[in-house]
Formats: structure tokens, C-alpha cells, sequence
């Protein structure tokens, strides 16, 4: 070993590099050769053998590459809309209209330094962000997109969703009981009290609806709701809607129901310790939650992507084949593009007048045209596809009750809790017992005494 | 409080969605600038008057009455003899080690220093034992180091300020504030009056001699103590060769008396 | 908890000089990972119990745990500690921890001339601190019996409303914070803010204002704080109504907030209580009507009174009280006297030796100033009595029983100060 | 000034008053013995015709002689301020009966007398400091407390040199070089 050591110190650098070069290349050279041989066709025919291996792999990649960017998208929401209703602007210095808030914001809590606090539980500490982001972003597997895009079409959906939301309790548990601090305990344990007691009005809930689609399994669940909008459960099924959007507000621990970290009472419940990523899949797994949430009420009750009325499309453009798109359409579509940039350069300077210099009219002239051109293709496959459709109107559905939470969020609502409600434990004080709500009089306070 | 369980609910939340439409209260801060009242006194500015110099006269009025000591100044006096301070020093790096070693109990030499000439100390103890130390009475010690020295030294202000406590600004500012405190030592003027029946009667001569005699030209600024300038009105029912000191006219002033006399008033004031 | 070892790199160790020392070592301030031990998160005083009362507290018994809420915690207004000692999520004895903010007011003012006192107690209540100077300028001019022109006892009624109703809007705001509202926290400070802006027009400072002076006032109305008085007032009764209205019917925020925290009429007044905490529980205490001072006397106003003294009827009688104050905002406009804001006063002022009791009605009670003059240019006891302090003082009797959530919908309703408690 | 008071406190009190009964502006003012104050606030408190149930302030004042607690009272059945003053508690030992007898509001203001000024309230359950720190040794509002003793006291001494508190040292009287001298003791 010293004879290598002093050799070592006496290389040149070069002849270092060279030493450590050349039989890496050799290893490399070797491995791929056994692969291309060997392993490649074995993996090959057994995947063949089994395709759905290989769609279940695809979906979980999908899911999760998908997850980001939902969860940016409903950050960069919540801090619009809620601003607007403080009567606020909400961030529009980064990107046009702050759009690239929430990616800056994913950036800071990548870059920002993860610490444990001393004493704590490391193994548990750093694993339960990631149960709690997985728990809740398996669930998106279950949720059926469009006719045909799903995740993966279990026969037992929904009781896919209630186990993976008790999962996520798992992780808030974990997080609370590991971060040594009385504040983050307390925030564990509302969790756990909060989430258990929900869970049962809102699998209780579902049950009219499975009776009625005759499984469980989503997709058949929102095929079981096509044609009019009269059709979707939620007429035939109104309590079990409103009870289920309210424990599923509940189950994410959404305002007004955000015992688990409470801002008020025990400064941030089980993400007091948390900082950097692992704070950051919290944040992720708490916006994705509120997604899930929101698309699981379209799916039950409003009828997934079915379209409200009875939508005459599909109507199958069968002239538009590869063919016809390669000769005929392409060229057309630089033709028009031209054209069009020419006129609306024209109208540009006819209406703007001497401000709009050639380029700056003609830049504005592409740009409108290129917006046409893109609505119009869209529209194409709008009517040509049914999956356009149906990710059409899920993504609305679903956006509405988001806002719908969301308006309900972080407006007046403070938080039920306390002694005057349910969660209260076990241990009713006399004197809570004793203390009489005076309902009685038409007004619960009388007119103010007015002393003189 | 309405008995319909949703109804309040509803309405915090039509509250809050007619205020999603409403126009916002916030301002975009660099673009536009909010209206500041015309009497805030949020902003600590110099005064300037209008030809352009400060208005401030480091009498460190305002520095004294800050309670909570945020104002921080320093200058030079008019003459531009020494530099005064009043502040915090501990918010200035440059004299963090100066302070940390004054709590320390080292000698600190004082940067702002200006070597003066020093003076006999014991009239201002006696004069400080009177008033028992108290910067309460600041302005009768001020008047009695006055009469003692004829006008305020340096080192007596600085002395004060140490044995009192009192700090130095306070000394300066009492006694730049009155009149009658003179920093300079009194300079008495003699002046030569040079009207035609004057003239006629000699006071040209007179005027010479009192040069050669005090050492100094006539409107020079003061020598030794002693000024020679242009009396400008003849006092009325004066006689005729008129030369007053310090105001007063002087009686029969010939041409030889008056190179003696301006000589013994020289060594007077020297003294 | 082995202290973590620190990888040695083949290189590093064998040219590197030994460590100097690291600065740390002597400084017992900076705590090494190796001595982190459990008990160091045992809030028992690390000194011997003084008192019954703390021996009593400080004892654990089975499944109960103490909790530290404060210093730096979002629910205490400002610097407050309370030390919880809970059993589960329920509170079963409080012991309030105070003078995180105490900069002894008390002997500054001693020490400075009776203008500069003036500075001195703005940024006791800081939330509404010309109610402070007006109970020192009071007892100064008890004092030096100084007689206060007309017109600048009508702007000072003026200027003290609008500041009332100021802090009102913000204690709403703050109420239905700690409860989890948090939209009308915004709204408030909107309120607020345009209010401030208004009396900074006026008096040339946004809180502390620093404004009255013994025998008068700084300044006199100006076009500019009366413009913005008058657009102000034009909406000013619908915007409260609004704001209010948000929380009023709202159930849940009813729910948690009837029946909590019970103040009776008894201990009310046992505790001292004044101001809005007693009103609620029943009694038509206001040092406006009931010791009236400046011109209030020719005011017509009401003074709402509630009988449940629950954290919700705290709530009402604010509510109550900004209306009134537009009423009396309202009469101010319309016979507001001219002539001098200013008595004619010598520049040093040197009151001969007696005692002075001033006292105000300020949002949150009765604030007292108790001045003492040996004849010298300097008070020579200046004690403040501030209402905060005896309303926080009833924290202890009304927290336990209740569960942690409420601990925060009652200290709330109190709205305490801490600048004024800790002086 | 209201007259009246000034009679039925006469009428009521007439055995505990020191010195006569002064009234100015609108507040009225009695002294009294620290030992007899709880009959005197029981009497104040509990008569039909003076009824002083509010407890507006109770301050400690050290008159450089001796120290005093001051008690200002309310009632409606008068419009003036009532003040009493237990004076005479001696400087080195002050002690004063409770007042939370009456008042469990007093606990906290006796606590504070306490802090500022070591005047020791016996029957109040709670008597520690409330604003300094536990273990602080002096009274910061008493007329003899002077910062430096108290600094050397305390034990909030830093752990640089520079920050421990020596004794200055006396240095040549050179008023040239424009020193510090330590003043004539």
C-alpha cells in the first residue's frame, strides 16, 4: 500500500488522469457488450410477456413527474386568489403576472439548508416527509383523467384513496413524535385525532355511490355518470356530496379545518422543525392533497369527464388521416401563417399608428396569428379526440372546486376546535358541562344596555 | 345570529367574493409613491436656509432633548477652533476600541483633540467647589470663569465638563447660548477719532505714536489684546484730539503722552 | 447521544496545524452538542421556588406537562410567556412570565423634564399612544393648574376617537386571527391604515405621535388631515359594518367564542378590570361618564354594556364602542370652537410641590398616571397604571378548564399590550 | 372637591386618619397607618355610603425618608378620585398588609411595588419579582439606587475582558491631554 501511496504522490497530474481513465473505458466496454447481448432481450421478451408491468411502471413515472407541476400550479393559485380576496395583488414581480412564484418558491426550499434539530429522531425525522408525499401522491394513480388515461384502473379505487389517506397520517405521526418539540408532538396528535374521526363520514359517504355504480373501481364509477349532467351522482346522492366535500376539506387539512398546524395555537403543529426540502415535501404533499381532493369530488359526484350535456362530438374526422396532414396541411399552415402576419401587421400600424415600428407590428402581427392558428388546431382536436374532451372538462371541474376550497379557505372561517366543538377529547371539565348555551331568547345577546 | 347553521358562513364567503372583484389597497411601491402627509416627521433632514448653507449651529439642542439618542452630530465651531461631538460612539467602528478601552479604564486619547494653551486650573475648582459640581448651574459658573479669566478657556470648558459630568456639548452649548460668554480673550479697542477738527488738532500724530507705541497698524486686528481702529462719530462734546478706550473717551491726550500711555496699556493687558 | 464524529479525509489531517482552539471553548454562553441533557427542557425554574403559589405550579403532576407559549409566539400580543401546564390539550394552571419588554419608563421619566416624559410614555400603548399622553398631559395640568383652551380639548376628543376606533378595528383583526380567520387580519389593517395616514396629516407621526402638549396641542386642524377626515367619515359606518358583519353571524367563529372564557361581574371587579373587559361583564364603568374629563361632559354618547362577559360579548362591546366613537366624531365636526390649541406656558416648566391622579378612558380601560412633584424641573415619581395589566392579570383565573385552542380565543379577547404591561 | 365625602370620611375613619383630610381639583386625600390599612379598605370597601369598589391603582413611592403605598379608589357614590396614602414604612425594611384580601387584582401591583421598590406585602400569596429576573439583587426605583453598584452586582457580566467592569484607574491630572480624571471625592 505505501509503495502505491508514494508512487501516487510522484505522478504528474496528466498521468494520474490517464490512470484513472483507461480502465474505467475498459469496464465500460465490457459491460456493454455483455448487456447487448445477454441482458437487453431477456428484459425484452419478459416485458413483452407482461404489458401491464409495464403500463403500472409508466403511470407511477407519469404521476410523479406530474405531481410537480400541479403543485405549482395550485401554489402559485392559492397565493393569487387569496390575495384577491384580501383585497391584496399577490406576488407580480417574478415572471409575467408572479407566474414563476411557485417555481422560485420550489427553488428556495431546494436551496434552503435542511437541519435536524439535536435530540431528535433522525431516521424517523427524515422519512416522514417522503411517506407523507408518496401516501399522497399514489392516490393520483386511482384518479381516471380522461376515457382512456388513468393511473391504473383498480376494481377497489376508492378504498385505494382511503388507505393511502391513512397513510399520510402515518407520516404527520412520524413527523410530530420525531421532532422533539412539545409544539410538533401536539400537532401530531390533532392530526391523527382529525383524520381518524373524518375518515369515517367520508367512506361512509362514498357507499351510496358505490351501491349505485355497482363498483368501486373509479373509472367504471364515472363511466356509470355519462350522458347529461343529470345523470352525475351528485342528484342522485346531495347529502353524501356536501358531507363528502366537507370531510374531504377535513382530510386535507385545509382551512378551516388546519388543526394540524395551527398557526395560532401551536405554531406550525407538526412542521415546526422542518426546514429545507424535507419542509418542502410537506408543502408539496399538503397542495397535491388539496388537488386529489377536489378531483375525487368530479369523479364521484360531478361525473369525472363526461361533458355536462349530451355533447354531439365525437365526431371522428376520419379525412384528417397522417396522409392528408402530411401533404395538404402542413404547407397551408406556413401559408396562412404568413399571410396572416402581413395583415395583422397592417392593422397594427393601421390602428397603433406611428408608435408601432415595422418589426415591433410585424412581432406583434406573428404573434397574433401564431395565438389563432394555435386555438384553431386546438379546436381541431378538441372535436376530433374524445381524451381532449375529457381532460378538458375534468381539469374544469376539478379547478372549480378548488377555487371552491379555496374561497372557503382562508376567508372568515376560523378554525372549529376548542372547547365549543367535537374534537374536544374525552375529558369534558364540569365546568364546560355546566356552563348552559343560552339559545332560548329570538337574539343569543340582548339589545346592548345602554347606560347614559 | 341567525338560526340557518350555513347562512353565516355563506355570507362571509359572498363577503369575500365581491371583495375577489373590488379594487386592491395595495400600491406598487417603486412605480407609484404613496402621498406622504405634508406635516410627517417621519423623515430627519437637515434645514438648509436659502443661500444654500445648514441652518445648524451644532448648539446640540435637538441631540440633548432625542430620547432615545438616535441623533448623532459633530462639527466645528464657527471659528473653526475644535471639533465637538454628541452621540452614541459605540455606532461608529472607527471608535468601537476607543469606547471599549474608556470602559476599560485605559487612557483614551481624544481624536477630536486641538491642543490649547494650558491655564491655571485651581480659580475654576474653587469656583466648582462653590457650586458643589452641579451641571444645574452651569451658567453662573460659566459668568464667574468669565470674571475670573476675562473669558472662557478651553481647558476650563473641557475641565468643567470632566469633574461635573456634564458632557461637553452641554458646557459648549450653555455657553455659546448667551451673549455676554465670550470665548476670546476681550480685546479692548482703542480707537483714534479722524474727523477735520481733529485732525487739525493732531490726532494724526496721535495715532502714530499710539501705533509705535501698541506695535500694531491701525485696523490690524488685535495685538496682545489691544486693537487700534477709526473711531468713526465724533463723540458730541468731546475735546477736539479724541481717542477713546473701549468706548470711553481718554482726557488731554497730547502727542507724547500718548506713545506712553499706549505702552503702559500694552503690558496692562498682557497680564 | 454520541456526538457526531467528523469524517477524517487522508490528506487533511496529516498537513493540517493542530486546531486552534475554538473560540467557544471558554464561552459557557454557547452550548456544545455533548451537553444538550433532557432536563434543560424542563421550564422548572432553575432557581429554588420562592413563593406557595410557585411551588404549587411548578409541581408536575401525573400526564400533565408544561408548555412554553411566548416569548416568541404568534398568539401573544407582543412579548408574553405563558407557561401552560397542560394534561393532554387541556390547560390546567397558567403562570404568565412578564417583563420581556420592560425598559423602566418609570425611571427614565424621573430622570428628564416634564416635555420630555411626553416622548417617554408614547410607546407604552403603542397602539393607540396619544391616550397615554393624554393621561400625563392631565395630571401634569392637575398640577400646574393650566387652563386648556376650548378648541384644543375638542381636538384632542377628535384625534383620540379616531385612534380609538383604530384599535378596535385591529383588535377585531387580531381576535379572529388567533381563531384562524385570516382575511379580516387585512381588512382591519386596511381600516387601520387609512386612519393613520389621517392622523399623520394631523400630528405628523403614523403611532407614536407624540402630539399633546401640557395645556394644548402640537398642531392645529389642517386642510389636509380634514379632507381626509371627511372622505373617511363618508364610509366609514358601511366599512365597519362590513368588516364586522364578517365575523358576527359567522358560526363557527360564534361557536368558539360564546362561553368562553366567563368573566363574572365579581371577579371583574375584585380583578380591577376596566374598559371594554368590564363592560362586558355588566358594569357601566367609563371614566367618560363616570369621572368625565375635557369636554366629554357636552358629548351625547352611549356606553354599551353587556351582561355574559364571555370572550364574544369583549367582542360586541367593541363593535358597540366604534360605533359610538363616529358618533362622537360626528359632534366634534360640528361644534369644533376656534381659537388658540395652545395655553401660554413659561419654556421650563417647574410645577410647585403636590401629587396628580389623571386618569383616561382608553380602548382597553382606564389608564392612570400618578404624578408627583418636588418643585425641580423633574417629576419626581412618575407611576403609570396601565389597563392590560390588570386584564392580563385575570388570564390565571380564566385559562384553566379550558382547552389550548381557547387559551387563544381568550387571551385574544382581553387584548392585552405588552408595552403597557411591562412599562 | 366634593364636601361631603370629605364628612362621611370624617364620620367613618375618624380614628385612623393622620393629618386632615386634603382635597384639590377633583381628588381627595387621607393618611394613614400602614398597619390599620386592611380596616381602613374594608371600611372604604364595604360602608353603604362610601362604597369605593374599584381599585384604580395601588403604586409604592419612595420619598427619600421613608416609603409609602398609595391606594386610588372609585366609587359612584362620589365624583372625586379617593387617595390613600399608609405612609411612614421605613426605608431599610418597608412592610405593608395586603390588599388582596379585597382585591385579587392588587396581587400583580403589589408584585411590582415589590420589584421597584422591595416593599414586602405580607398576606399576598405571590410575592416575587415580576419584571426583573429572578435571581436580580436590587430595587431599580428606589431614590438610593445608583446603576454602576448594581452592575457590579449583577451577574450579567460578559465573558471578554472588555466587557467586565473595572474600576477606573486613576490617571495623572494632565489637562493637557485632555484625560478623565476621576472626580474629587
Amino acid at each position: 500500500m505505501t509503495f502505491a501511496v508514494r508512487t501516487w504522490d510522484r505522478m504528474s497530474p496528466t498521468a494520474r488522469l490517464t490512470a484513472i481513465l483507461v480502465p474505467l473505458a475498459l469496464l465500460l466496454a465490457v459491460a456493454t457488450v455483455i448487456g447487448v447481448l445477454v441482458v437487453v432481450p431477456a428484459t425484452i421478451n419478459f416485458l413483452g410477456a407482461n404489458l401491464p408491468l409495464v403500463r403500472f411502471g409508466v403511470a407511477v413515472v407519469g404521476i410523479l413527474v406530474l405531481t410537480i407541476p400541479t403543485a405549482f400550479v395550485l401554489i402559485y393559485m392559492e397565493l393569487k386568489i387569496i390575495a384577491r380576496m384580501n383585497l391584496r395583488v399577490g406576488p407580480n414581480r417574478i415572471g409575467p403576472w408572479g407566474a414563476a412564484m411557485s417555481l422560485v418558491h420550489g427553488f428556495k426550499v431546494l436551496s434552503k439548508e435542511d437541519f435536524a434539530p439535536t435530540g431528535a429522531d433522525l431516521p424517523v425525522f427524515t422519512l416522514a416527509p417522503v411517506v407523507t408525499f408518496l401516501a399522497s401522491v399514489m392516490t393520483l394513480l386511482v384518479v381516471p383523467f380522461a376515457p382512456g388515461i388513468f393511473g391504473q384502473d383498480f376494481n377497489i379505487g376508492l378504498l385505494f384513496f382511503f388507505a393511502m389517506g391513512g397513510l399520510s397520517v402515518l407520516g404527520l405521526l412520524m413527523a410530530g413524535w420525531a421532532s422533539f418539540n412539545k409544539y410538533s408532538l401536539l400537532g401530531g396528535l390533532r392530526s391523527a385525532a382529525q383524520i381518524v374521526s373524518y375518515e369515517i363520514p367520508l367512506t361512509v359517504s362514498v357507499v351510496g355511490v358505490v351501491i349505485l355504480a355497482g363498483t368501486m373501481s373509479t373509472n367504471s364509477i364515472v363511466l356509470a355518470q355519462r350522458g347529461s349532467a343529470l345523470d352525475w351522482f351528485v342528484f342522485k346522492q346531495p347529502l353524501a356530496a356536501l358531507i363528502f366535500f366537507i370531510a374531504a376539506t377535513a382530510e386535507a387539512n385545509r382551512t378551516p379545518f388546519d388543526m394540524t398546524e395551527a398557526d395560532s395555537e401551536i405554531v406550525a403543529g407538526f412542521a415546526t422543525e422542518y426546514s429545507g426540502m424535507r419542509f418542502g415535501f410537506f408543502f408539496f404533499a399538503e397542495y397535491v392533497n388539496v388537488f386529489i381532493v377536489s378531483a375525487l369530488i368530479t369523479t364521484v359526484f360531478f361525473g369525472g369527464w363526461t361533458a355536462p350535456f349530451n355533447w354531439p362530438w365525437p365526431y371522428n374526422l376520419n379525412w384528417l388521416d397522417a396522409w392528408s396532414i402530411g401533404i395538404l396541411w402542413i404547407p397551408i399552415a406556413g401559408i396562412v401563417l404568413f399571410v396572416g402576419t402581413d395583415i395583422m401587421a397592417a392593422v397594427v400600424r393601421l390602428l397603433g399608428g406611428k408608435a408601432w415600428t415595422a418589426p415591433s407590428a410585424f412581432g406583434l402581427g406573428l404573434l397574433i396569428t401564431g395565438a389563432l392558428m394555435t386555438a384553431a388546431v386546438g379546436l381541431a382536436l378538441f372535436i376530433a379526440f374524445d381524451w381532449v374532451q375529457g381532460i378538458f372538462w375534468f381539469m374544469a371541474k376539478t379547478y372549480v372546486f378548488v377555487f371552491i376550497v379555496r374561497l372557503d379557505a382562508r376567508h372568515a372561517a376560523p378554525r372549529p376546535g376548542g372547547s365549543a366543538d367535537g374534537l374536544r377529547l374525552e375529558m369534558a371539565p364540569a365546568r364546560i358541562a355546566s356552563q348552559p348555551l343560552r339559545d332560548g331568547n329570538r337574539r343569543d345577546h340582548p339589545e346592548p344596555v345602554n347606560a347614559r | 345570529m341567525t338560526f340557518i347553521p350555513g347562512l353565516g358562513i355563506a355570507k362571509g364567503m359572498a363577503l369575500t367574493l365581491r371583495r375577489f372583484f373590488e379594487p386592491k389597497a395595495t400600491i406598487q411601491y417603486p412605480e407609484t409613491r404613496p402621498d406622504i402627509a405634508v406635516r410627517f416627521r417621519g423623515r430627519l433632514q437637515l434645514l438648509y436656509d436659502e443661500f444654500g448653507n445648514i441652518k445648524c449651529e451644532t448648539c446640540f439642542q435637538c441631540a440633548q432633548a432625542c430620547p432615545v439618542e438616535c441623533i448623532d452630530m459633530g462639527g466645528h465651531d464657527t471659528k473653526n477652533r475644535f471639533y465637538t461631538h454628541w452621540g452614541p460612539a459605540e455606532t461608529y467602528g472607527e471608535r468601537r476600541e476607543e469606547s471599549a478601552q474608556r470602559r476599560s479604564g485605559r487612557p483614551v486619547p481624544d481624536q477630536a483633540y486641538v491642543h490649547f494653551e494650558p491655564i491655571d486650573l485651581v480659580p475654576v475648582e474653587e469656583i466648582l467647589e462653590r457650586r458643589d459640581f452641579d451641571p444645574g448651574e452651569m451658567l453662573p459658573i460659566l459668568e464667574e470663569v468669565q470674571a475670573a479669566y476675562g473669558y472662557l478657556p478651553i481647558a476650563a470648558i473641557k475641565h468643567i465638563g470632566h469633574v461635573t459630568g456634564a458632557p461637553y456639548a452641554l458646557v459648549y452649548g450653555t455657553a455659546t447660548y448667551y451673549g455676554h460668554l465670550s470665548f476670546e480673550r476681550r480685546a479692548r479697542t482703542v480707537a483714534v477719532c479722524r474727523c477735520t477738527n481733529c485732525l487739525v488738532a493732531g490726532s494724526g500724530r496721535i495715532a502714530n505714536a499710539i501705533c509705535e507705541g501698541l506695535g500694531t497698524k491701525l485696523g490690524a486686528g488685535p495685538v496682545g489684546g489691544v486693537a487700534l481702529e477709526q473711531l468713526l462719530v465724533h463723540v458730541r462734546g468731546a475735546a477736539s484730539p479724541l481717542v477713546t478706550l473701549d468706548g470711553k473717551p481718554q482726557p488731554n491726550m497730547t502727542e507724547t503722552g500718548a506713545a506712553a500711555w499706549a505702552r503702559s496699556l500694552a503690558r496692562k493687558t498682557v497680564a | 447521544m454520541p456526538p457526531r464524529t467528523t469524517r477524517t479525509t487522508g490528506r487533511a489531517t496529516r498537513s493540517a496545524a493542530p486546531r486552534p482552539p475554538h473560540a467557544s471553548e471558554d464561552d459557557p454562553r454557547i452550548m456544545l452538542d455533548r451537553e444538550i441533557s433532557s432536563d434543560l427542557y424542563d421550564p422548572v425554574p432553575p432557581y429554588p421556588t420562592q413563593t406557595e403559589r410557585e411551588a404549587e405550579f411548578y409541581t408536575r403532576g401525573d400526564g400533565e406537562m408544561f408548555l412554553n407559549v411566548g416569548p416568541h409566539h404568534p398568539a401573544t400580543h407582543g412579548v408574553l410567556r405563558l407557561v401552560l401546564k397542560l394534561s393532554g390539550e387541556q390547560v390546567v394552571d397558567v403562570d404568565p412570565v412578564l417583563g420581556y419588554l420592560h425598559r423602566g419608563v418609570e425611571k427614565i421619566c424621573e430622570n428628564s423634564d416634564y416635555y420630555h416624559v411626553i416622548d417617554q410614555v408614547d410607546p407604552l400603548e403603542y397602539v393607540s399612544s396619544l391616550f397615554q399622553e393624554w393621561a400625563a398631559v392631565l395630571a401634569f395640568e392637575k398640577l400646574m393648574d393650566v387652563e386648556v383652551p376650548a378648541r384644543a380639548e375638542w381636538i384632542r376628543v377628535l384625534s383620540g376617537e379616531l385612534l380609538r376606533i383604530s384599535s378596535h378595528t385591529l383588535f377585531m383583526g387580531f381576535l379572529a386571527l388567533d381563531l384562524g380567520g385570516l382575511t379580516p387580519i387585512l381588512y382591519s389593517f386596511i381600516e387601520r391604515d387609512e386612519i393613520v395616514e389621517m392622523l399623520a396629516a394631523l400630528t405628523g407621526a403614523r403611532m407614536l405621535f407624540n402630539y399633546f402638549r401640557i395645556g394644548g396641542v402640537n398642531g392645529d386642524l389642517n386642510h389636509e388631515f380634514l379632507s381626509r377626515l371627511g372622505d373617511w367619515m363618508s364610509r366609514a359606518a358601511k366599512q365597519t359594518e362590513a368588516n364586522a358583519g364578517l365575523l358576527n353571524e359567522n358560526e363557527i367563529f360564534v361557536r368558539r367564542a360564546r362561553g368562553v372564557g366567563v368573566l363574572s361581574r365579581e371577579m371583574a371587579l375584585r380583578y380591577g378590570v376596566t374598559g371594554g373587559n368590564l363592560r362586558a361583564s355588566g358594569v357601566p364603568f367609563d371614566v367618560r361618564r363616570a369621572h368625565p374629563y375635557s369636554v366629554y361632559p357636552a358629548l351625547d354618547f352611549n356606553v354599551p354594556t353587556r351582561l355574559e362577559g364571555d370572550a364574544l360579548a369583549r367582542y360586541l362591546i367593541r363593535v358597540d364602542e366604534v360605533r359610538e366613537s363616529i358618533k362622537i366624531i360626528d359632534q366634534c365636526l360640528h361644534n369644533m370652537p376656534d381659537g388658540p390649541v395652545m395655553a401660554k406656558l413659561p419654556r421650563l416648566l417647574r410645577p410647585h410641590p403636590g401629587r396628580a391622579w389623571g386618569a383616561v378612558e382608553g380602548p382597553r380601560g382606564m389608564l392612570g398616571v400618578y404624578a408627583i412633584s418636588d418643585g425641580s424641573d423633574q417629576p419626581f415619581r412618575f407611576r403609570i397604571h396601565d389597563p392590560s395589566f390588570v386584564n392580563l392579570e385575570t388570564v390565571p383565573a380564566l385559562l384553566p378548564g379550558n382547552l389550548l385552542a381557547d387559551t387563544m380565543a381568550i387571551v385574544s379577547s382581553l387584548d392585552p399590550v405588552m408595552g403597557g404591561i411591562d412599562k | 372637591m366634593d364636601r361631603n365625602l370629605k364628612r362621611r370620611l370624617e364620620a367613618r375613619l375618624e380614628a385612623q386618619l393622620r393629618g386632615p383630610i386634603r382635597q384639590r381639583q377633583d381628588e381627595t386625600e387621607i393618611r394613614i397607618q400602614p398597619g390599620d390599612v386592611p380596616d381602613v379598605l374594608r371600611t372604604l370597601h364595604d360602608a353603604v355610603d362610601l362604597r369605593f369598589e374599584i381599585l384604580a391603582d395601588l403604586a409604592g413611592v419612595d420619598t427619600g425618608e421613608h416609603m409609602q403605598v398609595v391606594y386610588h379608589l372609585w366609587s359612584e357614590t362620589s365624583p372625586d378620585w379617593l387617595r390613600v396614602i399608609a405612609d411612614g414604612l421605613s426605608r431599610d425594611d418597608p412592610r405593608c398588609p395586603s390588599a388582596t384580601f379585597l382585591w385579587t387584582g392588587a396581587e400583580w401591583l403589589e408584585r411590582e411595588a415589590y420589584d421597584m421598590f422591595g416593599i414586602v406585602f405580607e398576606g399576598n400569596r405571590d410575592l416575587r419579582r415580576i419584571f426583573m429576573p429572578p435571581d436580580y439583587t436590587s430595587f431599580p426605583l428606589r431614590k438610593d439606587f445608583l446603576l454602576p453598584d448594581d452592575a457590579a452586582r449583577s451577574t450579567g457580566e460578559g465573558v471578554r475582558h472588555v466587557e467586565r467592569s473595572h474600576a477606573p484607574a486613576v490617571v495623572a491630572d494632565d489637562p493637557a491631554a485632555g484625560v478623565r480624571r476621576a472626580p474629587a471625592s
